[in-house]
């Protein structure tokens, strides 16, 4: 394997991760606030399908190439729609936060399918947009061997999602807003006796986490698919939860645990190059992610520890 | 187009109380009191591929003939059978099985209803009263495969498969037969990526065969095959010209939803041609019951569409005609799977 | 039976019942929005389920894998575990079933037990995987799940690919009659509806759910270990061991599924594309019935009648079947906070007793 | 007159809970300058009492004055704002911030323009403040990392940041070694020298009398008495508080010594972080005996204890219950040779909260053939032993279908007790027995604990409470730093003696390994 193909491999690595990382990140804001998001999945449905549809709109309105930046605005817009259903339900009504998730991955799930009906005519699946986002090379940066290729000649929305690796790994450590949210995950009584409004907080996370799997999902539908249909989306959510949690509720950890799962997606593909692969059943081969993804877990040591109060409704006047 | 919600209201506001008119009743070709349906897989109607083929060819028909039509989705595998059932025990006059999946269901549903005229799309169902219909989809794909071999200016060719299962396997096996009968310099590398239905597994998988210096990618994938075409488009934008990558669309001519830029051509398989034609020669009073249909070149159901002459050069499409003739008079068996 | 008459009584049996009318109701809005009938689409759905005794039999058909699947997420939830993975364990009973349905030859009162057998504990196993790689490494059990689902997938296609194909078929070989658990009268009586035993396995399932759980010493002790494992260690419980028992059984629930989907109703197995979404539903359904065990039974009920009922909406009112994934989920919803309802229910009372006011 | 002005008054103050009037008609007044103990039994309100005024609760009915205005106070903020602070029975604490993180949190100071937290200004600032106060807490370390006694300082601390004047502490001294509490009797002093005025809930009439000024009590709600300290005795306290006489002094007769049934021999276990928790500890429990093992936590009673019960592996060295080794043994092995444990963590590892009191009694014994029948449970002799045990533990309960988690603490501890006592065990081993309980469960649960002495059982008391050590041991062990360092007798010692032997300043009479 030469270093050009490893670029590549990285290149379509991130291709993958992107959205996996910005949903992952909104996993992380939410579950760090103390409220369990199993509704990724359904939030970057949401994201995909009014991505699509904006976009494809805005196309057909005459915004040429900000029509894929209006996609992911419309994508954020409506993680964040179907994220207030999960947070009412969860922070104001205490409802269990698993069964809540699940639920807007089913409501999110039906209502997009739904509505792409609606909206055009009967189909299944919304028409191809051509203006998506495409890949910007960094001038000088994509110059240096392998991260070159891997990493600075990609799309506007894996640089965004890199970026806000950063900018949320800031909030989070160093800001006090970050410090609050940690608290309110991890102790929300504490919190609450230093004045800390754990709700308001609560809301706060959960609706960052439906722009940011609201824009994972939406980037999808504007790099990868062009459209949206039932299985735009099918199982990133759930891989973001678990980057979430292989990451350690850390975004830098998720970082590195959403590549990881798109390197072993793109390893397939690469893997089926060489001629020696045509011994290795294929099936093996597409089970290779999965299976890596368990034995690095395996090999990884030390428990993965959620937050405090991951779960747990919170009742101002609970003892 | 037409809504589907419009369409199936006629089919379900017209519920013909009589007994069906008996097929052979019906010499001057209206399909007037006809009730003809099909039944789709899990793809959906607007699958874009020949779940949708079919239901243009049904509402070609409802359009020409008078005939009312409707579809029913199957959400899951244990659906196809009931949705067949469906619209046999609702009397239809003949219930399409659309695609390879629903070989079973088509084969319960005729032997528990031997009274019903049921037809199949892509699967052989082995009843009296079953018109199965499938394609010659090597024969067309070796023809896209002479195209990719003469057209192909670093060698290398791309096959991005959905499933490795007998239907697709046609596809590849065709196809790098047509690559290596005019350009035996030229490797095939074939990926199947597992799936039907993840573009981005098909944009990865087409992202690493044009890295490894492809220029042409053919791909049977359905919608995984969306992420090849959005990879050769991507590239396209920004790549010189003398780089520039092609794919090679299927079923459909892909040329019309994604362009001429990075669409070569396109192997075409006429599924609402097949599902028109036998659902008229139903009302005609001429159903091909008991019957297996392979379509091929010779009925023009499957081959190059006309726009491919945009991108192909007429030596080319001269090579293609002349191969073409070759398989049809039986001069070149093309290689099938099983 | 004290206990038993308590679960099904125990949250006020209201709550459940006005979840369901308000999910239709939300469906129906939602249907009045995009220009639909609401109420011609829930009598087509009735219809569809209730209007004859084939589709009535097929419904029974749609609920029976949605209870197994539902009671194997319950099941690991009761246990403290959140089995995401019912999906795959179903998936590889069904590839259990499938192999010992088509290799295996033997009379009909030795294959279908072994069959069944044989599926179960594969489905079991695959589970258990989730539980061992838990106990011994403390892998989180969500993400080993999700991954053993895909990995399932595969292999399972591989089998299938290299041991059970039918060439050209893209699926198995059939399996032997022997192996067979159809219900030959009652399908008759249900105009050839697929029923099969596997109706009755998941009602036992149900029974052996509560029993086994509520009424064994192994049941208190994965309820325990559920609750809280620390006091479980503290009080000589082997945790570990547990953990691993529980996802053997929530594995086994689910491949049950699989297996009476095989042996009763496809009759092989199919070379698949991507995952059913049986066990996904299961999450759904155990959270309706409250991962109680007759919970469970009454989730499956609903969830598979409107799913099933949803193609008849389709076909007598031209209603998106979608809808009927708005209104399960809504419904789940209603249940699982009960204080919107609460809401609700003062916000109308108390409006009505203004409306006396005035 | 400075000290008598009135800094707090609550009047007539209601609070109810659902089945339960919490705080009935209670008035309360607060001097500036003075230590206001309130005492009474567990559940009679005082907490509740204290929320109220920290607005964490609304009161029904009543009104509250601070500093002579009549407030309202409707959340945390308000109180803070007006300068009131409280430590919590249970901390609020956020564990794996630092204890910096944990001070400043809801007021941090900010730079560049308020984006970002000024942790250094931050670390600087809470370090010159513990100092200022003689709290001497390292800034930097991480909760987890530190000892309860330094998690005090650390509330307090947060109190002091946010410069709270009245500052209410909810039972500060339940969780405290000795050594600790006078320390923190030394800081309260403190904090009212520089001007504080302190609310203090207790249980430990001892320090009531040695740092309270005035003593409210609290039964079932309602105000009995409020007194200045100085014109009472603990006997007086102790019946106002229950409503009876409660006998303070434990009556206990002279211990009768049988052979040894549990020999600790040179035990060396590794504790979490993986460093040796035990060195070589050695000794000898007798039958008829209650040894106590005193020391300040953390210095490897945890891990001890850990080892005994099976829960933790055994580096090297040997148990022996009876004539069984039982090192290496599984906790279900040992509990079966006749050890028995009640736990220090009565929610964490003695209950499953969520179960009913039936299932909670039987969390032990639930396999064995009196409680079911070829693996079924036989639910007819559970709940027949559930109610015995309720009954002659006075486990104050509505029913044995009640769920753990709805009892009192008290209760729930006696439940644990019962259950754990009925197994009839060789060795009992008692891990801080009666934390945050009242005086009158206390007494019942040492009656308990002698009872066992005196039927010729083993008890092993581990205590980080003098008063309980000295109170009922026969023997005292110290343990210091995973080792014993010394053993005495209870009557030839003293607090300021064991004290110092807790913190290893070598005694001539005592040495590592010279037991027995
Ligand atoms: N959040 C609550 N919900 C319901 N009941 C409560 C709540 N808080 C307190 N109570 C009730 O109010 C009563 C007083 O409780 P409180 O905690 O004030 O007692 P306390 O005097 O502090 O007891 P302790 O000495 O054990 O700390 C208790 O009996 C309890 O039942
Ligand atoms: N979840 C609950 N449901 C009902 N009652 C509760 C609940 N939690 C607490 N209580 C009530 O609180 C009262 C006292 O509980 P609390 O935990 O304050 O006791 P405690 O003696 O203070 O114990 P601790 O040592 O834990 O402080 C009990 O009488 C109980 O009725
Ligand atoms: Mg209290
Ligand atoms: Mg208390």
């Amino acid at each position: 394997m030469d270093i050009a193909t490893l670029g590549h491999m990285l290149n379509t690595a991130f291709v993958f991760s992107t959205a996996l990382i910005l949903a992952a990140l909104g996993g992380i804001i939410s579950e760090r606030s103390g409220v369990v998001n199993i509704g990724l999945e359904g939030l970057m449905t949401a994201g995909a399908f009014a991505a699509a549809v904006s976009a494809y709109r805005a196309q057909e309105a005459g915004y040429g190439s900000a029509s894929p930046w209006i996609g992911l605005l419309a994508g954020a817009l409506f993680g964040v729609l179907f994220a207030l259903i999960h947070a009412v339900a969860t922070i104001t009504f205490r409802a269990d936060q698993v069964v809540s998730g699940i639920v807007i991955n089913f409501i999110a799930g039906g209502t997009t399918l739904y509505l792409v009906k609606l909206l055009f005519d009967g189909a299944g699946e919304t028409p191809l947009v051509d203006q998506t986002f495409h890949k910007w090379k960094i001038p000088g940066l994509s110059d240096i061997p392998i991260i070159g290729d891997g990493i600075f000649n990609s799309y506007p929305t894996t640089y965004l999602a890199l970026i806000l690796v950063g900018v949320i790994f800031y909030m989070l450590y160093k800001t006090s807003f970050g410090l609050r949210l940690r608290a309110v995950g991890e102790h929300p009584s504490a919190a609450d006796t230093v004045g800390i409004k754990v709700l308001r907080m609560r809301y706060t996370a959960v609706l960052m986490s439906g722009v940011l799997a609201g824009i994972g999902g939406a980037t999808i539908a504007l790099t990868t698919t062009g459209t949206f249909s039932h299985n735009t989306i099918s199982g990133q959510g759930f891989i973001a939860l678990a980057a979430v949690i292989f990451g350690k509720w850390n975004p830098l950890g998720a970082l590195g645990a959403a590549v990881f799962f798109g390197f072993a997606q793109s390893i397939n593909n690469v893997l089926q190059l060489f001629d020696f692969s045509s011994h290795i059943p294929a099936e093996f081969i597409y089970m290779l992610p999965y299976v890596l993804t368990i034995l690095v877990l395996v090999g990884a040591v030390g428990r993965s520890k959620a937050p405090g109060a991951l779960g747990e409704p919170y009742f101002p006047g609970k003892r | 187009a037409c809504g589907a919600k419009n369409n199936t209201n006629n089919g379900a506001s017209s519920p013909s109380a009589s007994a069906p008119a008996s097929p052979s009743a019906s010499a001057d070709n209206s399909g007037k009191g006809f009730k003809i349906a099909m039944v789709t897989d899990v793809g959906g109607v607007n699958d874009k591929s020949f779940n949708q083929g079919a239901w243009e060819g049904l509402k070609k028909l409802e359009a020409d003939t008078g005939a009312s039509v409707k579809y029913l989705e199957s959400k899951e595998a244990t659906n196809y059978l009931t949705n067949m059932n469906q619209f046999v025990r609702d009397k239809y006059n003949l219930t399409w099985g659309i695609g390879f999946l629903m070989g079973d269901a088509v084969k319960d549903a005729a032997t528990k209803n031997p009274d019903a005229q049921l037809a199949i799309i892509d699967n052989v169902v082995d009843a009296p009263n079953v018109a199965s219909i499938t394609f010659a989809e090597n024969e067309g794909s070796f023809l896209v495969g002479v195209v990719a071999g003469l057209t192909t200016k670093t060698n290398k060719i791309g096959f991005v498969g959905g499933i490795e299962i007998p239907v697709i396997k046609r596809f590849e096996l065709g196809f790098v037969a047509g690559v290596k009968a005019v350009n035996p310099d030229a490797k095939v590398t074939v990926v199947y990526t597992g799936a039907f239905d993840k573009a981005d597994l098909g944009k990865a998988a087409a992202a690493s065969l044009y890295n490894d210096k492809n220029d042409i990618i053919f791909h049977a994938a359905g919608g995984t095959g969306n992420g090849v075409f959005n990879e050769a488009k991507e590239r396209n934008k920004t790549a010189a010209a003398d780089k520039k990558v092609w794919v090679i669309g299927v079923d459909k001519d892909q040329s019309i939803e994604f362009g001429d830029d990075v669409t070569l051509t396109s192997m075409l398989k006429r599924v609402d041609q097949a599902v028109y034609t036998v659902s008229k020669e139903l009302i005609a009073g001429d159903f091909p019951a008991g019957k297996i249909t392979v379509l091929g070149l010779k009925d023009d159901a499957v081959g190059l569409p006309d726009t491919s002459s945009k991108n192909v050069s007429k030596e080319i499409l001269d090579k293609v005609e002349e191969y073409k003739q070759k398989i049809i008079s039986g001069e070149i068996t093309v290689p099938t799977a099983q | 039976m004290n206990k038993f008459l308590k679960i099904i009584t125990k949250e006020s049996a209201i709550v459940p019942f006005i979840a369901i009318v308000l999910g239709l109701i939300v469906g129906a809005i939602i249907m009045l929005i995009g220009g639909y009938d609401p109420i011609l689409a829930y009598r087509s759905l009735l219809n569809k389920v209730f209007g004859n005794p084939y589709d009535f039999g097929e419904t029974l058909t749609a609920i029976t894998p949605l209870v197994f699947t539902g009671l194997s997420v319950a099941f690991a939830f009761r246990t403290g575990l959140f089995n995401i993975g019912a999906e795959g364990q179903y998936i590889m009973g069904m590839t259990g079933a499938t192999f010992v349905g088509v290799n295996l030859h033997m009379p009909w009162y030795l294959h279908a037990p072994f069959a069944i057998i044989v599926g179960t504990l594969i489905g079991g196993i695959w589970g258990m995987i989730a539980g061992y790689l838990k106990a011994a490494r403390g892998v989180n059990e969500v993400i080993t799940t999700i991954m053993l689902n895909w990995i399932a997938l595969h292999l399972a296609n591989y089998t299938v690919n290299h041991f059970l194909l039918e060439p050209g078929k893209g699926r198995s070989y059939m399996i032997d009659p022997s192996a067979q658990v159809t219900i030959g009268w009652l399908s008759r009586l249900l105009d050839d509806a697929r029923v099969h035993w596997g109706m009755f396995f998941a009602l036992l399932c149900v029974v052996f759910f509560y029993v086994y759980l509520f009424r064994t010493k192994q049941g208190y002790e994965l309820r325990v270990v559920g609750s809280n494992s620390d006091a479980a260690q503290y009080a000589g419980i082997n945790v570990n061991k547990s953990i691993v028992k529980a996802m053997f059984i929530s594995g086994a629930f689910a491949g049950m599924a699989g297996v009476f989907q095989v042996l009763g109703v496809f009759m092989n197995q199919a070379i698949a594309a991507s995952p059913t979404g049986h066990g996904f539903d299961g999450i759904a359904v155990a959270l309706l019935g409250g991962n109680n065990p007759v919970g469970v039974l009454f989730g499956a009920v609903l969830f598979g009648t409107l799913s099933y009922g949803a193609a008849g909406m389709s076909f007598g009112a031209d209603v998106p079947p979608e809808i009927i994934r708005i209104v399960i989920g809504s419904v789940i919803f209603f249940v699982a906070a009960p204080g919107i309802i609460r809401w609700l229910m003062k916000r109308l009372s108390a409006k009505k007793r203004k409306g006396e006011v005035v | 007159m400075e000290q008598t002005r009135t800094v707090v008054e609550m009047r007539n103050i209601t609070k109810r809970f659902p089945g339960i009037v919490a705080n009935d008609n209670v008035s309360f007044k607060l001097s500036k300058g003075e230590i206001h103990a309130l005492l009474g039994e567990n559940g009679a309100g005082k907490s509740t009492l204290m929320n109220i005024l920290f607005g964490l609760y609304q009161p029904e009915e009543g009104e509250i004055f601070v500093n002579g205005q009549e407030v309202a106070i409707d959340g945390p903020n308000k109180a803070i704002s007006l300068g009131i602070g409280m430590v919590h029975q249970h901390f609020k604490l956020v564990h794996p911030f630092t204890v910096t993180e944990n001070i400043i949190l809801g007021s941090e100071p900010k730079k560049w323009m308020g984006l970002s937290v000024d942790k250094k200004l931050a670390y600087e600032k809470i370090g010159k403040l513990s100092k200022q106060y003689g709290l001497n807490i390292d800034p930097y370390a991480k909760i987890d990392d530190i000892s309860v006694g330094m998690q005090q300082r650390v509330e307090i601390l947060k109190t002091l940041y946010r410069g709270a004047d009245i500052l209410i502490f909810d039972e500060p001294t339940a969780v405290l070694t000795p050594q600790e509490i006078s320390e923190l009797l030394v800081i309260m002093r403190n904090l009212v020298q520089q001007g504080k005025s302190i609310i203090l809930i207790t249980h430990k009439l001892k320090e009531i009398m040695a740092i309270a000024d005035t003593v409210t009590i609290v039964r079932r709600g309602k105000v009995i008495d409020s007194l200045p300290t100085a014109g009472t005795n603990p006997n007086q306290l102790a019946e106002k508080m229950v409503g009876r006489e409660v006998s303070l002094k434990l009556d206990k007769k002279d211990a009768v010594l049988g052979e040894p049934v549990l020999e600790v021999d040179r035990l060396v276990v590794k504790g979490r972080s993986g460093l040796n928790a035990l060195n070589e500890t050695s000794f000898v429990l007798k039958r008829g005996e209650i040894l106590g093992i005193a020391g300040v936590e953390g210095n490897g009673q945890s891990e001890l204890i850990e080892a005994l019960t099976g829960l933790r592996s055994v580096t090297s060295g040997s148990i022996k219950l009876g004539d069984e080794i039982i090192s290496g043994q599984t906790p279900r092995k040992i509990s079966e040779a006749g050890l028995s444990l009640i736990p220090e963590d009565r929610h964490k590892h003695g209950l499953v909260l969520d179960f009913p009191i039936r299932e909670n009694m039987v969390l032990e014994t639930y396999y064995q053939p009196q409680f079911n029948k070829n693996g079924f449970l036989d639910f007819g002799a559970i709940e027949k032993h559930a109610e015995r045990l309720v009954k002659e533990f006075d486990v104050r309960t509505p029913s044995i279908m009640t769920d753990a988690r709805a009892l009192s603490g008290g209760n729930q501890q006696k439940a644990i007790i019962a259950r754990e006592v009925d197994k009839n065990p060789e060795v009992l081993i008692a891990a801080q027995p009666t934390r945050g309980l009242d005086v009158g469960a206390i007494e019942f649960i040492h009656k308990r604990l002698v009872e066992q002495r005196n039927m010729g059982k083993a008890v092993l008391l581990v205590s980080y409470e003098l008063d309980e050590i000295m109170q009922l041991s026969d023997r005292i062990a110290v343990i210091y730093e995973g080792r014993i360092v010394g053993e005495v007798k209870p009557s030839e010692t003293n607090d300021q003696q064991l004290g110092l032997m807790m913190t290893d300043y070598k005694q001539p009479q005592g040495g590592p390994d010279n037991i027995e």
